[in-house]
């Protein structure tokens, strides 16, 4: 096959991605599946996770939180790229849609960044005896992500026009994933300096794989849950943002009748 | 020279304005008119370049206007509702920055003297009355290399001995090759050759 | 280029001292921060001497957001800022030259600032010298985050609050860095690690802040 | 069946870190699909309201 075609079969796909009618309908029936998928996996992997995986030979059982916060912290990090990923498509390509998944990411990263301090706080008790330790860098890292993703959503509140909400938040979300890593590292150059206390030693205890599948099916679990209500949430947002529209109109119609 | 092809404008969740086509020729001057909130300011601020149109385009010698080079750019000018004079420089600075900015023409004397602001070139502008300072926007106006001139209102305030001026020196840029866009509510007082009506 | 450059910033400076007022405001802001914390805490030397650093650089950076509050609102309520904008230089020259204008008015008087203060919480003299060069790389970084912020809530009424709750959690490497290096030169000990960090940091946003505050000031006055 | 509860004494601190995380996550899972449905609504009651504009006539004069 010659490399036009395949290059415009993307491009097409490009744009269908830009089309709120397709998207709407690709999401709407992507949910149910990614629904019954999450609750399988979020079910399976805590069952795993709680009865059958052996608990840790130093932190004995409360490492079984574990299974809920590294998804959590993870799909904190990865919404906010994901985030700043589509408000940058938006900007720069003027593409609504981009905008309005920016616009449904930020409130599920802020949720699951809130989990990730939650259940870090929790599992701190237990293993460093205090519920929340200034040391250590992961924790340190997830509460300023929190912050990030509270002024972004902030930032849209404040204006009236959806327009102008869009364009300018999605600079601040640029200008944060950019300095996402260097809050990072530096965050861990500061600990490292006051040697605190961290949840997972680099070299530590080495994780077995019983204890590793699990974790690996909550991953799955958890960004399928998370794609779930991205897509929920998106038929929302399109609704509200294509009002106007006559495909919108004729919906609201059919579903009223 | 500024051609408008099936603009489209929206201010928030109200459609301004649809549809809107014309050319503007070396010479001519367009006199945009309509009742208040029709949308005059919002289309002369998407003929500048500060605002996005929500379809359609806006072309400066065949180059969309908010991508035009910076010197490019220069070739057109905008005055707004607001003067965008310094209230905390004396009424030469402004013109003198503007010059400076600009690298516009150096009459900054004569200026003065035509819009008979002379007594006042040391006086802050914070001191000036409200017709006072629209000369002063005039004025830098005039001062600017452009092609072309976007005005919104540009009599308010003004006196008719200011009105005088105002007309004198747009029939001297339109003489000169220069293009305009005038949004007015006294389009009687202008002499236009293409009527826009919101 | 370098003659729009330094017309924008005899602008700024020259309306700076006009309104001197609000120049001075940031700055008396940073002492009194600083001298209300040992009522906060206690006037205990050993206390003070193990936190002044942090205190100092709270200070700076709270000040440092506020100076730069205004930065873009005042030209954006005259109508200054649609001529700048369309004006025949690249918009990112003339942020940069508006905030090396407000930096050089804001940030240098803190750096005199700074060495007094740190005295009076007990810092050694020699400790100065390398204060006033993390200070000094520091302050730019603090500097364009504030204009980004200042330029994303340019069109809000509400604007000083929202911009703290936006940029200061960006502000956290500055601070690590500063009061690092600051810690070190009480110590006596080599402080250029934490010094070359804050002016990567320096030279990162200097470079890309001025392209995205002109953007972020172009979008927010569309 | 009360020794699994206990989590070799570290059962309260697992079980409300995963009972906060299924509150949270059915609370989102709620919110999503109130927003869609709240979408819907909205748009049924607001009906037809379209405003249209003439076209702005454009002619030379002279």
């Amino acid at each position: 096959m010659s490399a036009v075609p395949i290059r415009s079969r993307l491009w097409r796909a490009f744009h269908q991605l830009g089309s709120p009618p397709y998207v709407y309908r690709l999401a709407g029936r992507l949910a149910p599946w990614l629904g019954t998928m999450s609750c399988v996996l979020l079910a399976v992997g805590a069952f795993w996770g709680l009865v059958l995986a052996p608990p840790d030979y130093l932190q004995g059982d409360s490492f079984r939180i574990i299974y809920i916060h590294v998804p959590s912290a993870y799909l904190s990090m990865g919404g906010y790229v994901l985030m700043a990923v589509a408000a940058a498509i938006g900007y720069i390509w003027r593409m609504k849609l981009a905008h309005g998944v920016a616009v449904c990411v930020a409130p599920l990263g802020a949720w699951f960044t809130a989990l990730a301090l939650i259940t870090g706080g929790i599992w701190g008790k237990p293993t460093w005896g205090t519920y929340w330790e200034w040391g250590d860098a992961r924790l340190m890292f997830e509460l300023l992500l929190l912050f990030l993703f509270i002024g972004y959503m902030v930032l849209r509140m404040s204006f009236d026009e959806r327009d102008k909400a869009d364009r300018v938040s999605a600079l601040l979300a640029v200008v944060g994933v950019v300095n996402v890593p260097i809050i990072h590292y530096s965050v861990e150059w500061w600990t490292t300096l006051h040697q605190g206390p961290t949840l997972i030693r680099e070299g530590g205890p080495s994780i077995t794989m019983d204890m590793l599948i699990p974790l690996l099916i909550m991953l799955a679990g958890f960004s399928l849950f998370f794609g779930w209500l991205l897509c929920k949430r998106l038929q929302g947002e399109i609704l509200r943002r294509e009002s106007r529209t006559r495909w919108v109109r004729n919906l609201a119609a059919e579903a009223a009748a | 020279m500024l051609t408008v092809t099936s603009l489209e404008v929206w201010r928030g969740e109200s459609c301004l304005l649809r549809d809107l086509s014309f050319e503007l020729l070396p010479g001519q001057t367009a006199l945009i008119t309509g009742p208040n909130g029709s949308g005059k300011t919002s289309l002369l601020r998407v003929l500048a370049g500060l605002a996005l149109p929500f379809a359609g385009r806006t072309q400066w010698c065949g180059t969309k206007v908010h991508r035009l080079a910076p010197e490019t750019r220069s070739e057109i000018a905008y005055l707004g509702h607001r003067d965008g004079l310094k209230n905390e420089l004396t009424a030469e600075g402004n013109l003198q920055f503007t010059r400076d900015f600009w690298n516009g023409r150096d009459e900054i004397d004569r200026i003065l003297d035509e819009l008979r602001l002379k007594p006042f070139r040391r006086r802050e502008v914070r001191r000036l009355s409200a017709g006072q300072r629209r000369r002063l926007a005039l004025g830098c106006l005039r001062l600017k290399p452009a092609r072309l001139w976007l005005l919104d209102e540009p009599l308010t305030n003004l006196d008719d001995k200011g009105v005088g001026v105002m007309q004198t020196w747009l029939q001297h840029h339109t003489g000169a090759g220069g293009l305009a866009a005038v949004s007015t509510h006294q389009p009687g007082r202008l002499t236009g050759s293409l009527a826009i009506e919101l | 280029m370098a003659d729009i450059f330094i017309c924008i910033l005899k602008r700024d400076l020259r309306l700076a001292f006009r309104r001197w007022s609000e120049l001075a405001t940031p700055l008396i802001f940073f002492v009194i921060i600083a001298s209300l914390f040992p009522l906060a805490a206690s006037p205990d030397e050993a206390q003070l001497r193990s936190t002044g650093a942090a205190v100092l650089w709270m200070s700076a950076l709270l000040s440092s957001l506020l100076a730069l509050d205004g930065l873009f609102r005042a030209d954006a309520e005259d109508g200054s800022m649609e001529q700048l904008i369309l004006g025949p230089a690249p918009l990112g020259l003339v942020v940069l030259a508006k905030i090396v204008a407000h930096w050089s008015v804001s940030g240098v008087p803190l750096l005199v600032l700074a060495p007094v203060l740190a005295l009076s919480f007990y810092l050694p003299l020699t400790a100065l010298p390398g204060l006033v060069a993390a200070l000094a790389l520091a302050t730019p970084t603090l500097s364009v985050l504030a204009a980004i912020g200042a330029a994303l809530t340019v069109s809000l009424r509400a604007g000083g609050t929202i911009i703290g709750l936006l940029i200061l959690p960006l502000t956290g490497p500055v601070l690590i860095f500063g009061t690092r290096a600051t810690e070190l030169a009480a110590l006596g000990e080599p402080l250029a690690g934490p010094l070359y960090l804050l002016a990567a940091l320096a030279v990162l946003s200097v470079s890309l802040g001025p392209v995205i505050t002109a953007a972020a000031v172009r979008t927010a006055l569309e | 069946m009360s020794e699994f509860l206990a989590m070799g004494g570290h059962g309260p601190y697992v079980w409300s870190a995963y009972g906060v995380t299924l509150v949270v996550m059915v609370y989102n899972a709620w919110a999503a699909y109130r927003h869609q449905a709240n979408a819907l609504a909205r748009l049924q009651q607001a009906g037809a309201e379209q405003e249209t504009r003439a076209k702005p006539t454009v002619r030379q004069i002279g």
